[in-house]
């Protein structure tokens, strides 16, 4: 037998265990917030932006072990990263980043990207409002 | 680390006696029990003891006892049994919104096939409403199937009540015990039981077997054809040693089960007023007190289950979730729905259950460990702020 | 006295390395698969690594595998699996004469939940006629159910013609595998194979656990209903030890079975010619060469199979007969009568079927020991007085 | 688990191992021969009658090893009996003196009951026709 069988890779447990970025900015620049308590999870992604580039992001997540770390992640990956870098950051990419997750938990790879995405159009949608 | 498993309810290691009981057979008694030789007719002997024994432990006949692939084979064979055997005499199946998926799904699968199935609610505590069950009886049911205690909540039914509506009107009824054999007392000639289901993993007996009491007289037609095997109720080389095994572990029960019942319940009642003292915001579900001895299913707000069965886990504690993510739908626990739980507290929902091997020791690890999980897991979640606020939605 | 066992075609012992790698899985691992715990994960991996010996041994995908309670429960998990799945395609299933009763019974059920069924007829040698197989074809047709080799003669059939002939149709084929899986090689994708039923306890693996290989894209629905396990194909808690056996008897099979196909092959030819040249009267039942190397089957005129098998076992030795007594019924062997072979000529049969701890010494005390025996019960028949005279209507 | 499973009991076994009373008489008083070797089992009863006293029988069988040791049994019992007292013994007697048969075997008790029966009445037609 294969010396270690587990639901989760060590990554996602690495993650699961110390999540980065726990929180909330104080006058964030975007904030996302998606996914239905009724469904088992939210998460809430805030970014602070300068220049074009994410130099901070918090979250706070309700949910499972993998919507844990995959917020924790996807707060990780995007700092440091342009807006535009950041929207092209994909589901998969995070779970590659995570060396894999289940393929029942895969829908929380897909929350950690909408929760990001709706956090920079969030930003965006700001910054339009205030160039107008 | 010791491991603490608090799991029972999910499945059971095999008792040491049942392993001993069950080594010879795989490969001394082997021989085919249909086979004529000595080798054989040994293996076809243990089979019968084992069947003594389960039906010990019900108060039933030997041949009333089928032996089946699990808990799961035997709600299949009970429910779509009888709605095949039956169908001059009807066509309508009453079950309820809280049994296993075995049997829900059962259900589902012959409402494609054109039966009509009602599923009966439960009050917030799980227990089977009565009145409606009266209401739904058609001149066309021929079955009602109610489990014996529910596996999430632990809640018992009125399962006596149910047998006699059943019995007034013609009607069969089979249980699903596979939560409660072994449990707790069981008595199919008086409680009227027509059929029941169990399973050996459930009770310190291996995977892969279980049993299908069906009372004489009873119709229904095999799930498995084939062989002659089962007095034609059930074709396919029997399991020898799975059979071995679950007789064994009935016969333990018999004896111990009086005994233990009464330990399960003290301690399980010390966990839930340990957790309760310590952590905030956390809700009992299931019956106070008429409730399987073992099992304590709690929600605690703000939380998911997963996330806090990971953290015990890593703590070397076994425990379950109605969770969804645990099996990767997106629906919490359809029990704790139908018992109106919130969704998002629903999901937030551990089950501990208790065992042969559990003690206080293991109770008080569980005690002072599980509060700092769910600190920190609130901590996390976007609700955590929202404790004991009236904003939350729970 | 040592026992000589030669009834492996009925169940063999685990082989001993089988029930080393399952007795972890009995109190050790035994956490539910489906359980997001270490203890429950570590279960669910050993059920996935079973599942790709298992592929191996046939050359499948291990997700087109799913276990099974046994092979009569996947020979109804196909075919009622076929028939309910595609009642819009068709509702003509094509068998043959000569399956195990898990299939044929499983079809005579389906004739009476309105389905039709054609059984083909077989030649004298067991082979099934494929011009009347190729007739019996209609639009209506969704399911060839022919069995890779008879349980009874070994009668190896053309399995890849019949395959070939399923495909140009579109009509899925069936092959009942329980003999010949692990006994001569088998390659699913080559032969055109859409579904395959094994069993573990056939290959030195345990009772109680099997196997259908369901091609993807295959459309059969559940047999048995309930929870997510198995890609919510097969329901019910996994029987993890069977499951790891069943795996580790197929490692050892794809390993040993060219060398053990030899050494049986040429230990059974021996047998039947060392009784041929001892007893007179006797008949090779199956094809000539086209048989399973294990396996011979005779018929032994002027005495009934039943009365040698109990003398034979009383010399230790465990055979087995087609005899209708062994089973209680009066009809004779069905897949006898089907090679055209007459029914009183057909008590008379008697199944040796070799395995992996069956020696050269065996066979000789077979050979030394079997003529007696005849010799004696023919001395007690009515028709032991026409043995060689023409009298005798066999 | 108990000593001893077996299909047939001892007595059962003993009669089978060694059938008392087997072959044929010359010259019987009375000859049944009932079954049907397409249905697997033949039994051929031969009895010698003196004084309306049965002093000897032999059978030939073709059959399971419950049928063998029925005949056995049967051509034993039927051994110094007078015919009526013959004509009484049923299956049911047949199969206790042998400490029981199993349930799918009752039916070899028949036959051997049937056997005996038609011998008898093979034995009482040839009286009959003396005596006319
Ligand atoms: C050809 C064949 N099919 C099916 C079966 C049934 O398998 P199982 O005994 O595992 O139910 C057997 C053996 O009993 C068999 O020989
Ligand atoms: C109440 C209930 N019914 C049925 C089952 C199914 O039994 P098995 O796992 O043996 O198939 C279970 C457990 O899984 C259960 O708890």
């Amino acid at each position: 037998m294969k010396d270690q069988w587990a639901l989760y890779s060590k990554k996602v447990m690495e993650h699961f265990k110390h999540p980065r970025n726990v929180g909330e900015i104080k006058n964030p620049d975007g904030v996302g917030r998606v996914g239905n308590p009724i469904c088992g999870d939210v998460m809430e992604l805030y970014i602070k932006v300068k220049d074009d580039k994410i130099v901070d992001a918090k979250f706070r997540t309700f949910g499972c072990g993998a919507a844990i770390a995959t917020s924790s992640m996807v707060t990780e990956m995007v700092k440091g990263k342009t807006v535009k870098e950041a929207l092209k950051i994909s589901n998969r990419a995070v779970a590659e980043a995570l060396d894999g997750l289940p393929p029942i938990k895969m829908h929380c790879s897909v929350l950690a990207e909408d929760a990001l995405k709706a956090a920079i159009e969030d930003y965006l949608a700001k910054k339009n409002k205030k160039n107008k | 680390m010791k491991k603490i498993y608090l799991d029972y309810a999910a499945t059971t290691p095999c008792h040491p006696e049942v392993i001993e009981e069950m080594l010879p057979f795989f490969n001394q008694i082997y021989g085919n029990p249909s086979s004529v030789y000595q080798l054989a007719q040994k293996a076809k002997g243990a089979i019968e003891e084992a069947r003594e024994k389960v039906a010990r432990l019900l108060n039933a006949e030997p041949e009333e006892i089928i032996f089946t692939g699990g808990g799961t084979e035997a709600d299949n064979m009970a429910i779509k049994g009888v709605a095949f055997a039956n169908k001059k005499r009807g066509n309508h199946i009453i079950t309820s919104r809280i049994e296993h998926h075995a049997v829900i799904n059962t259900c589902k699968w012959l409402e494609k096939q054109g039966l009509k199935v009602t599923y009966i609610s439960v009050d917030k505590f799980g227990v089977i409403d009565l009145d409606e069950l009266r209401k739904s009886l058609t001149d066309k049911t021929i079955l009602i199937s109610i489990m014996h205690a529910n596996n999430e909540v632990g809640t018992i039914e009125p399962i006596q009540e149910i047998a006699k509506i059943a019995r007034e009107r013609g009607i069969y009824f089979h249980t699903d015990a596979v939560q409660t054999a072994g449990k707790v007392p069981i008595d199919v000639k008086e409680s009227g039981i027509d059929m029941l289901s169990l399973s050996g993993h459930k009770l310190y007996g291996p995977k892969g077997i279980g049993a299908l009491y069906v009372r004489k007289g009873v119709k229904i037609s095999p799930l498995i054809h084939g062989g002659h095997h089962e007095r034609n109720r059930r074709a396919g080389t029997e399991n020898v040693p799975g059979i071995v095994g679950l007789g064994k572990a009935c016969e333990i029960a018999s004896k111990e089960m009086a005994n233990e019942e009464k330990r399960l319940r003290e301690l399980r009642d010390k966990l839930y007023k340990g957790l309760n003292e310590r952590i905030d915001d956390i809700i009992l579900n299931g019956h106070p007190h008429r409730r399987l001895p073992g099992i304590l299913n709690i929600c605690v707000k703000y939380v998911e289950g997963e996330s806090m069965l990971i953290n015990l886990d890593l703590e070397g504690i076994c425990v379950s979730s109605g969770s969804a993510c645990t099996s990767g739908s997106l629906e919490p626990s359809h029990v704790l729905l139908a018992m109106g739980v919130p969704a998002e507290v629903a999901h937030g929902s551990l089950r501990f259950s208790l065992g042969r091997n559990t003690t206080q020791k293991d109770i008080d690890r569980v005690i002072s460990v599980l509060p700092s999980i769910v600190e920190k897991l609130r901590a996390i979640s976007p609700f955590g702020k929202e404790a004991k606020s009236k904003e939350y939605r729970g």
